[in-house]
């Protein structure tokens, strides 16, 4: 029942809730949050690409015994290796964000954006 | 935005992404010719990791060599291959069981060296917007913190160095045992408000770093290109098959560890109370 | 032909920037001459590949053993070495601002580090070969960039990087999104192989890459809708920051678009047609990068502060060097090019005068510009003619820039001629607000008290940085048919994406 | 030789640069020294148009750019009169600099003004013409507004419409070098006139390109406004060759350019909308000339300002050139010709005794100044001399050139363009009396007692204008034989003319004869005056205050001096609808910043605003282009 | 052929001051006879001539002698081009309409002229209402010439007698009585008649441009009123009523000024400015109206 269009779908909705999250929101840690979630859509997205019906994961152990050319029933290995990236990269600029937000913070007494000083001296 | 119209911000919001989502839905329900996601796909005929999967990567070349035309490897896909046993082939391309790493480490290399500095540069980031800047002190450790970390910390750490080296026959890596260490740290942080000097953690960090690039250097000065996989790979499935990933994933988790505990340690106590 | 080495241009940085960042005793003292060291290197060894592109034409780099279509690989060919050695040019110039600048001299190890890292980032952007590769150096790229931005820590640096940071992250997402829907109908990840049968792909989904690739690249190449980071971050970053920003960011943007839509999209003979939704991408793309350039002049116009004005010009520029590239033909391509010089030698010039002419000034608007052709005569001086140099004056590159985009909207384009109209209307409001700031240097400051002793202690660094651009500036002007040939070479390599294709999967030649 | 010229020009402004601030009268001698060599040149050179010169600066991207020049009767005549009256202004200014500040630069930037003025009167293709047309453009705005504490924004509409009218030319340029391949004139004009056949859309935009950059150089009506500004903060000797002369560059390139399509239009009228048998665009452009004239004919009335005055009453002029220029009959374009070389001529003498007055005054406004007849004889004298031939008055120069217009107008059968003209030059003789008596005579005021005469290095220009007004007036054969060549180039019937005698199609004038009316009648004025008793001298305030001292009653001369609102109650008549064009582009201006504040604002909002205009503007493409 | 000139131009002018100084006296006793009182002989203004340039006058400034000088000389000159009867003074110049127009401005100016270098705040005030005048009457004038030229070709006043020889129904005042109409009140404006008199009107600005002339100046004024009259009849008479023989040319003048001096006595003073939007409204629709007609029917 579960296959690529319904993946495809999902991780759509998922982005999506996220920008909205984005948009909407008032205090800059949720939106950093909301945009860890677009974070996320990406990468489901990226690994419901490799997925096969009833395969195997692409690890070669004792059950799984031999790896033959002919049948070759494992889920696609690559779009695994590129997550585990992008999920440090999603790390990588969160702990930015978080950073400009403490510095924020510590300089306009608030996290709400409204009213960081939007019409600031030009 | 002002606050009173921020409701008629969230419909229109609403109303934008809704139309971003047809025109996201637009290429499934497409009838025109031409390649788009089908329904699902069979196998990983049509796909590069099949060569990854089936570690051939070095005999296709060779056949795809002599035809000289590089794009046409999907038809020497189905050419009979010797298949690989778990705990008997050996002297293969890079020797790791678990084909995510050997992808990971060996064909895709430079992404994970190029992540390595991802996180690498977002710390420095960290460290020098919050350079300077007094924390409020957490109070001290209670009771429950103390004991509980007492009991947890030879745990934690028996994972992560069963993790680090395992890395070539289990799923995770380098970057979950680093991530593992850095728990670690947090942990006698709250508990015995005990934590390296900055000074000894970014030496780790950057010394393993070093190491990291320059054995991959290595690679080219001995077999040719930048990454080259200049040691015995071993037996897929023993501990000690693909050398090299073996040695580079742990330097990698030691490195990711220090990282972050650098990270937790300036967003937990702030840089210049340096203990 | 293989040559691998070419990955030295990327790992060695790395390297140093490692080194420099151990706090150890002896490289505390040592570290501005390795930062140093490493950029010299860069610029010379990237130099000696050049001479090799000369010999054998494009070359191709292999890393780990792994022929292209399985493993990573970098291209130099003769377009991306050039761009390489110019960004390298620049990126020395700031370098040397930045190391003999002593006053944030606590973090000033990490920041050559990072420094370090944004040099090894964009040099790789230039010369990957593979997409994925491309999006990780990206993210470095971009996120070097908000931490440089952010160096000054005050109001507008912080508010500038945050929604740097926030528009580049959404952008990233998006760019991810692009790359596994490429992977999922190609199975490969490689730009040559992604070259070759992009024309397989269906209508609707080749929309969906180039509408989300294009999305994580415009914000960066500051096109109005997207470029709402511009305004505090060049006005609140540091000055050599600007002139990276300002010299690198854009230009580094610019190659990832022309690689993106000449070689793997094929932009000039791109079929995208469906029966009840035909999309003329060039219309599309003429309109979107006129109302961006309109935009652009309009704010530099109106807008106060030196930086910002500098800034929304630069983003105007670029705008119309995408403007050029729209009309996929050669001349339009060769005006882009050079738009793309002209941006690269003039800009960060006019930051650098700009900023030391309203050096002692508390704010730094259009009023701090008064007499300073008095008070720093040499610096306004450099000023004048990075301007003049800047707006196409006469025989200036910029001006045979404006000539050749002229010359393209002149030809058979049919009705897109009137668009020459937007160009006219920029080029006039350029002139306006340039030639307003030469005129306030000339004007007698009533403000200004008469103390005659405010020595103006010319730092060595700014003086030798200002002179060696002002030599480039001069050299261009009296010999332009260097970049003649330059251009033309070009235009070529650019437009047959066959040999693009033929150096990496080399496709049945021997 | 031409090229010679220029870059010895151009080393010389650079030595005339680096001339320290004492020795400032060497640096105008310099440069006065320049303009006689060109000058001297001019004339040596003569008139065969063969002389042919080029200089390739680089071939670049199948771009052959050079810098070539060739004499053309036209452009040879527009040299010799520019550089004449250049030479003159400089001798005026050698004096007059000698203690300016910032003057330095201006003598710069004037320098190569005159380096570019023969340049582009002597160019031979589209590129030489360009280039110098942009420095023309930044020069004279240097020139205008030289660093002094005067704000920028007087002279910011001359500026923006230059540049907008060297731009739209230079994408004009563009359209035509695609299709012809060179720059040169000859063939381009030929593509230019064949381009209306094959394609009408790119020709009808090369000619608005051509034509806003006329409009906005010779300020006709919806431009007309740049001229004023720029005259009140030029330096006073600049605003004569501001007016004199670099308002003719926009005339000299239209003439090149659309004379020679209409006639070929008005022989072949294949498939063009003709009103009594000329085309209908050249019929708006002269109407525009008419309309610019009567406007700028009622502005110079109500302007206070003697150097606004004088550049409304150039606009006019102006008008008149325009208008007999698209009249198409032989007579109306050698009229306009010689009309723009009459009025070079009278503008200058105008605009050097209004510089003498304010050299010695330091006053412009006109109701302040009064009675300088007395004092300064010789500037009076070239004023009154001015005056008469600007009006058109019939012993001087200024009276043919009319003269010819009417003919060309009438000719050709215009009755409304010629009531027009004879509207604006009554009005003409308006406010130049007022000009006149309000600054020449009238009553001297107490602080303008010791006013002495103008040094005599100043009275040589004037002595000779006014040598230049009256030789033209009394035998116009020599220039007009001059313009027959010109009309020759453009293969129009010549104007006949027997030693002084001009013969047109409705009537002839023998200018030696009015000359001699003139003078025969003035003799039998003087006898009578002979006859009369001898009088007797009497101070100005006598006869009026009737004997009193005025002192007692605290009033002064200046009190009697009738000249502030001269025409008051004529000026309330157009109450009704003064619009002021000032205040339309001063709108626009309000309307720009304000869209531009819009987004300044928009761009530094807050945080927010950056996603939520990121996902708007995805939208916005995606509905851009469902819609397209 | 020198010395005929001189003769030639010496008739001109002297019969142009004669006749001009006869029809003033004339004129006089005509509207002395309107408002039924006498006036003195006709010969009455060759007597204030001659009695003005024998008494002694005051200047203030050689200025306003040389100007009051150019003002009549500039009429006289004038007059020079008028076809009196059929004699011409430049027999290759028969009477060129436009050189006359633009002569008629000599006088003004150099009246003005002279008259503002006199320093009396009145005659300035003078001289700028009767400029602004000027450009009202000339307005109707200009386009009576404009049609005329345009009706025979030619802008020769000889050229236009020519037309209209033979009898009096092709005289332009039958053939265009409209357009004579409106040089009429054109004529009234031009001789600085009654209604249009604010320039000189004696009560208002103490006859404004005379104000300090005094002596064989006003003697000078004099006389350039007198041949002002001779030649603006002469040139309606020739445009308009086909200037005959000499006799014939003299009568047609006189009685053209008479019709002047009798509209002048009965109407009161305009305001300077409502005469221009008077001269602008009434006369020239009438012009305007004729020239409409030419130009439907050619």
């Amino acid at each position: 029942m579960i296959d690529n269009r319904i993946l495809y779908i999902f991780s759509t909705i998922l982005f999506l809730i996220g920008i909205f999250g984005a948009i909407t929101n008032k205090n800059l840690i949720k939106i950093l949050v909301s945009i860890s979630v677009v974070e996320t859509a990406s990468n489901i997205f990226l690994v419901s690409i490799g997925y096969i019906k009833n395969s195997k994961p692409p690890i070669l152990d004792a059950n799984m015994g031999k790896i033959s050319v002919s049948n070759l029933n494992i889920s696609d290995p690559l779009p695994h290796a590129l997550v585990l990236t992008a999920i440090v990269i999603g790390v990588g600029t969160t702990a930015v964000g978080i950073g400009l937000c403490i510095r924020l913070f510590q300089y306009y007494r608030t996290l709400n954006i409204n009213r960081m000083g939007d019409k600031d001296e030009l | 935005m002002k606050e009173t119209d921020f409701n008629v911000g969230k419909f229109f919001a609403f109303l934008f992404l809704f139309i971003i989502f047809i025109f996201m839905l637009f290429p499934l329900f497409e009838q025109g010719n031409g390649l788009k996601i089908e329904k699902e796909i069979k196998d990983l005929r049509n796909r590069v990791s099949f060569a990854y999967s089936t570690k051939s990567v070095t005999d296709i070349t060779k056949t795809l060599k002599e035809s000289g035309d590089y794009s046409k490897y999907r038809e020497i896909y189905n050419q009979e291959r010797n298949d690989i046993r778990f705990k008997e082939s050996a002297n293969l391309e890079n020797g790791s069981a678990n084909i995510v790493t050997s992808i990971v480490l060996d064909y895709r290399g430079f992404d994970t060296l190029g992540e390595l500095i991802v996180l690498f540069i977002s710390i420095i980031g960290l460290t020098i917007i919050l350079s300077n800047l007094n924390f409020v002190p957490f109070n001290p450790p209670t009771f429950l913190q103390k004991t509980g970390v007492l009991f947890l910390t030879p745990f934690i750490m028996l994972t992560s160095i069963y993790i680090s080296l395992h890395g070539h026959l289990t799923p995770g890596g380098g970057f979950p045992a680093g991530s593992i260490i850095a728990t670690l740290s947090l942990f006698l942080m709250i508990g015995y408000k005990f934590s390296y000097k900055l000074k000894f953690l970014n030496f780790i960090e950057s010394t393993s770093g070093f190491l990291v690039f320059f054995l991959a250097l290595l690679g080219l000065f001995i077999t040719g290109s930048f990454l080259g996989n200049y040691l015995p790979t071993g037996i897929v499935g023993k501990l000690f098959s693909s050398y090299l990933i073996l040695i580079l994933y742990s330097l990698v988790s030691i490195k990711v560890g220090a990282e972050l505990s650098v990270a937790i340690k300036t967003l937990y106590d702030g840089e210049n109370n340096d203990r | 032909m293989n040559y691998n080495t070419t990955v030295l241009l990327i790992i060695i940085p790395i390297l140093s920037s490692f080194l420099v960042y151990m706090p150890v005793g002896l490289i505390k003292k040592s570290f501005k001459i390795i930062f140093l060291a490493t950029i010299l290197f860069n610029l010379l060894f990237s130099l000696k590949i050049f001479s090799v592109v000369l010999k054998y034409g494009n070359l191709i780099t292999i890393i780990g053993n792994y022929h292209p279509p399985f493993g990573i690989n970098l291209v130099s060919s003769f377009f991306s070495i050039l761009f390489l050695i110019a960004l390298y040019i620049v990126f020395l110039i700031s370098a040397i601002i930045f190391i003999f600048k002593n006053d944030t001299k606590n973090n000033q190890q990490k920041i050559s580090s990072v420094l370090l890292l944004y040099l090894a980032s964009f040099s790789e952007i230039i010369l990957t070969g593979d997409l994925f590769n491309l999006f990780v150096f990206f993210e470095i790229f971009s996120i070097s960039n908000i931490i440089i931005i952010s160096l000054k820590n005050e109001k507008f640096s912080l508010k500038g990087s945050i929604k740097y940071l926030l528009i580049s992250s959404i952008g990233s997402a998006l760019l991810l999104f692009a790359i596994g829907y490429i992977y999922a109908i190609l199975g490969t990840l490689n730009l040559a192989e992604i070259a070759l049968n992009f024309e397989k792909i269906s209508f609707f989904s080749k929309c969906f890459i180039i509408f989300f690739l294009m999305g994580s690249i415009l914000s960066e190449l500051e096109v109005f809708p997207f470029n709402l980071w511009i305004s505090d971050s060049y006005a609140g970053a540091k000055n050599f920051v600007n002139i990276l920003l300002s010299g690198i960011s854009c230009v580094v943007s610019l190659y990832i678009f022309i690689r993106m839509f000449f070689t793997i999209f094929n932009y000039p003979s791109i079929s995208l047609y469906s029966y009840n939704f035909p999309l003329d991408i060039k219309l599309l793309l003429l309109t979107f990068f006129s109302l961006s350039i309109i935009v652009n002049q309009l704010v530099a116009l109106t807008s106060k502060n030196i930086k910002r004005i500098l800034a929304f010009s630069s983003a105007a520029t670029i705008s119309t060097i995408l403007f050029a590239l729209t009309s996929g033909t050669k001349s339009g391509f060769s005006s882009a090019i050079l738009l793309i010089i002209s941006t690269i030698i003039s800009k960060p010039l006019l930051f650098l005068s700009s900023h030391q002419i309203t050096k002692g000034k508390m704010e730094k608007n259009l009023d701090s510009f008064k007499n300073g052709i008095n008070r720093k005569r040499y610096f306004s001086i450099l000023f004048i003619v990075s301007a003049i140099f800047f707006t196409g004056f006469p025989l200036t590159p910029a001006f045979f820039g404006k000539l050749m985009l002229f010359y393209t909207y002149a030809s058979k384009l049919n009705y897109y001629t009137y668009f020459i109209i937007v160009i006219i209307f920029s080029i006039t409001v350029e002139f306006f607000y340039y030639f307003r700031m030469i005129h306030k240097l000339f004007i007698k400051d009533e403000t200004e008290r008469e103390n005659k002793n405010i020595k103006n202690n010319l730092s060595i660094s700014y003086f030798v940085s200002g002179l060696t651009m002002i030599s480039i500036l001069i050299i261009f002007f009296i010999f332009p048919n260097i970049y003649e040939k330059v251009i033309t070479k070009m235009s070529e390599e650019i437009f047959n994406q066959k040999e693009y294709i033929q150096t990496i999967l080399k496709l049945g030649e021997k | 030789m031409i090229i010679g010229l220029l870059f010895y020009g151009i080393i010389l402004s650079f030595l005339a640069l680096f001339v320290r601030k004492k020795y400032n009268f060497l640096r105008w001698i310099i440069f006065s020294f320049y303009i006689f060599l060109t000058l001297f040149l001019t004339i040596t050179i003569g008139k065969d148009s063969t002389y042919f010169e080029t200089f390739n600066l680089i071939s670049i991207l199948n771009f052959d750019l050079s810098l070539n020049f060739r004499i053309t009767p036209l452009g040879w005549l527009f040299t010799l009169f520019t550089t004449l009256l250049l030479f003159l202004t400089s001798i005026f200014s050698i004096v007059k600099n000698k203690n300016e500040d910032a003057e330095r630069l201006i003598n710069f930037f004037w320098f190569i003004l005159i380096i570019s003025n023969t340049g582009l009167f002597l160019a031979d293709d589209l590129f030489t013409l360009f280039i110098f047309w942009e420095l023309i453009g930044i020069s004279s705005y240097f020139v205008i507004s030289p660093g002094w504490v005067s704000s920028f924004r007087a002279v910011n509409y001359y500026f923006i419409f230059s540049i907008i009218c060297s731009f739209f030319m230079f994408s004009g340029i563009m359209i035509l070098y695609e299709g012809t391949g060179t720059f040169s004139i000859q063939k381009n004009v030929l593509y230019f006139i064949s381009l209306f056949e094959n394609s009408p859309l790119n020709a009808i935009f090369v000619a608005i390109s051509l034509i806003i950059g006329f409009f906005v150089k010779s300020a006709l009506f919806p431009f007309h406004i740049w001229p004023a500004q720029a005259h009140a903060k030029a330096p006073d000797d600049f605003s004569s060759v501001l007016s004199g002369i670099i308002i003719k560059y926009g005339l000299y390139r239209t003439i090149l350019f659309f004379i020679p399509l209409f006639l070929f239009i008005k022989e072949y009228p294949v498939n063009h909308i003709m009103v009594n048998n000329i085309p209908l665009f050249s019929h708006i452009l002269a109407w525009s000339g008419a309309i610019t004239s009567i406007i700028a004919t009622f502005l110079a009335i109500e302007s206070n300002d003697m150097k606004k005055l004088a550049a409304y009453s150039t606009v006019a002029n102006m008008g008149y050139i325009t208008t007999a220029l698209f009249s198409l009959s032989s007579f109306g374009i050698a009229g306009a010709i010689f009309h723009t070389i009459n009025h070079a001529i009278f503008k200058t003498a105008i605009f050097l005794s209004i510089a003498a007055v304010k050299y010695r005054t330091h006053e412009t406004q006109m109701h302040k100044l009064g009675g300088m007849a007395y004092k300064m004889p010789v500037t009076f004298l070239t004023f009154l001399l001015a005056i008469i031939s600007a009006a058109g008055i019939p012993p001087l120069n200024g009276y043919v050139s009319k003269w010819m217009i009417y003919q060309g107008l009438l000719s050709s059968k215009f009755p409304f363009l010629t009531l027009a003209i004879f509207l604006s030059s009554t009005g003409a003789f308006m406010y130049l009396f007022r000009a006149l008596h309000s600054i020449f005579l009238g009553q001297l005021p107490e602080k303008f007692d010791n006013v002495k005469e103008v040094p005599f290095l100043m009275q040589i220009p004037m002595y000779i204008l006014m040598f230049l007004m009256v030789s033209i007036g009394i035998f116009p054969q020599f220039v007009i034989n001059l313009i027959n060549s010109v009309l020759t180039s453009y293969n129009i019937s010549n104007i006949n003319i027997k030693n002084s005698m001009i013969f047109s199609p409705l009537s002839g004038i023998d200018s030696v004869k009015v000359f001699l009316a003139f003078t025969g009648s003035f003799i039998l004025a003087f006898i009578l005056y002979l006859i009369g008793k001898p009088r007797k001298h009497v101070q100005p305030l006598d006869t009026y205050t009737a004997g009193q001292d005025p002192a007692d009653f605290n009033l002064t001369r200046e009190l009697y001096h009738f000249a502030y609102k001269f025409y008051g109650p004529f000026e309330h008549m157009f109450d009704s609808f003064r619009t002021d064009t000032k205040e339309f582009y001063d709108s626009i201006e309000r309307k720009i910043n304000e869209i531009g504040g819009y987004f300044r604002d928009f761009q530094s909002g807050s945080i927010r605003g950056t996603i939520y205009t990121f996902m708007l503007s995805f939208v916005l493409i995606i509905i851009y282009w469902w819609l397209l | 052929m020198m010395n005929n000139y001189i003769v030639r131009f010496l008739i001109g002018s002297l019969t142009s001051i004669i006749l001009g100084l006869l029809y003033m006296g004339i004129g006089r006793k005509f509207i002395a006879r309107i408002r039924r009182c006498y006036a003195g002989p006709f010969y009455q203004s060759f007597i204030d001539v001659i009695k003005l340039f024998s008494k002694h006058s005051i200047s203030h400034h050689w200025i306003m002698d040389f100007g009051i000088m150019m003002g009549f000389s500039g009429i006289i000159a004038t007059v020079i081009f008028l076809p009196i009867g059929n004699f011409y003074v430049f027999p290759d110049m028969k009477g060129n309409l436009i050189i006359i127009m633009y002569f008629m401005t000599i006088g003004y100016l150099g009246m003005a002229m002279g008259v503002s270098a006199s320093g009396n705040p009145n005659s300035p005030i003078g001289i700028g209402r009767a400029l602004a005048l000027m450009i009202g009457y000339e307005i109707p004038f200009a386009l009576a010439v404009i049609l005329l030229i345009f009706a025979n070709g030619s802008s020769l006043l000889y050229n236009i007698i020519q037309t209209q020889q033979g009898s009096i129904y092709n005289w332009n005042l039958l053939k265009y009585p409209f357009a004579f109409i409106g040089t009429i009140i054109a004529l009234q404006g031009m001789l600085g008649e009654q209604p249009f008199d604010a320039m000189i009107a004696p009560a208002e600005i103490a006859s404004g441009p005379m104000v300090e002339l005094s002596g064989k100046f006003l003697g000078f004024g004099f006389l350039q009123h007198a041949s002002q009259i001779f030649l603006e009849t002469g040139i309606i008479t020739a445009m308009f009523l086909g200037g005959g023989t000499i006799i014939g040319f003299f009568t047609k003048q006189l009685f053209l000024y008479l019709l002047t001096l009798s509209i002048a006595s009965v109407f009161p003073r305009f305001r300077f400015e409502d005469g221009v939007k008077f001269f602008w409204t009434i006369p020239t629709s009438f012009v305007l109206f004729q020239l409409i007609l030419f130009l439907i029917k050619r």
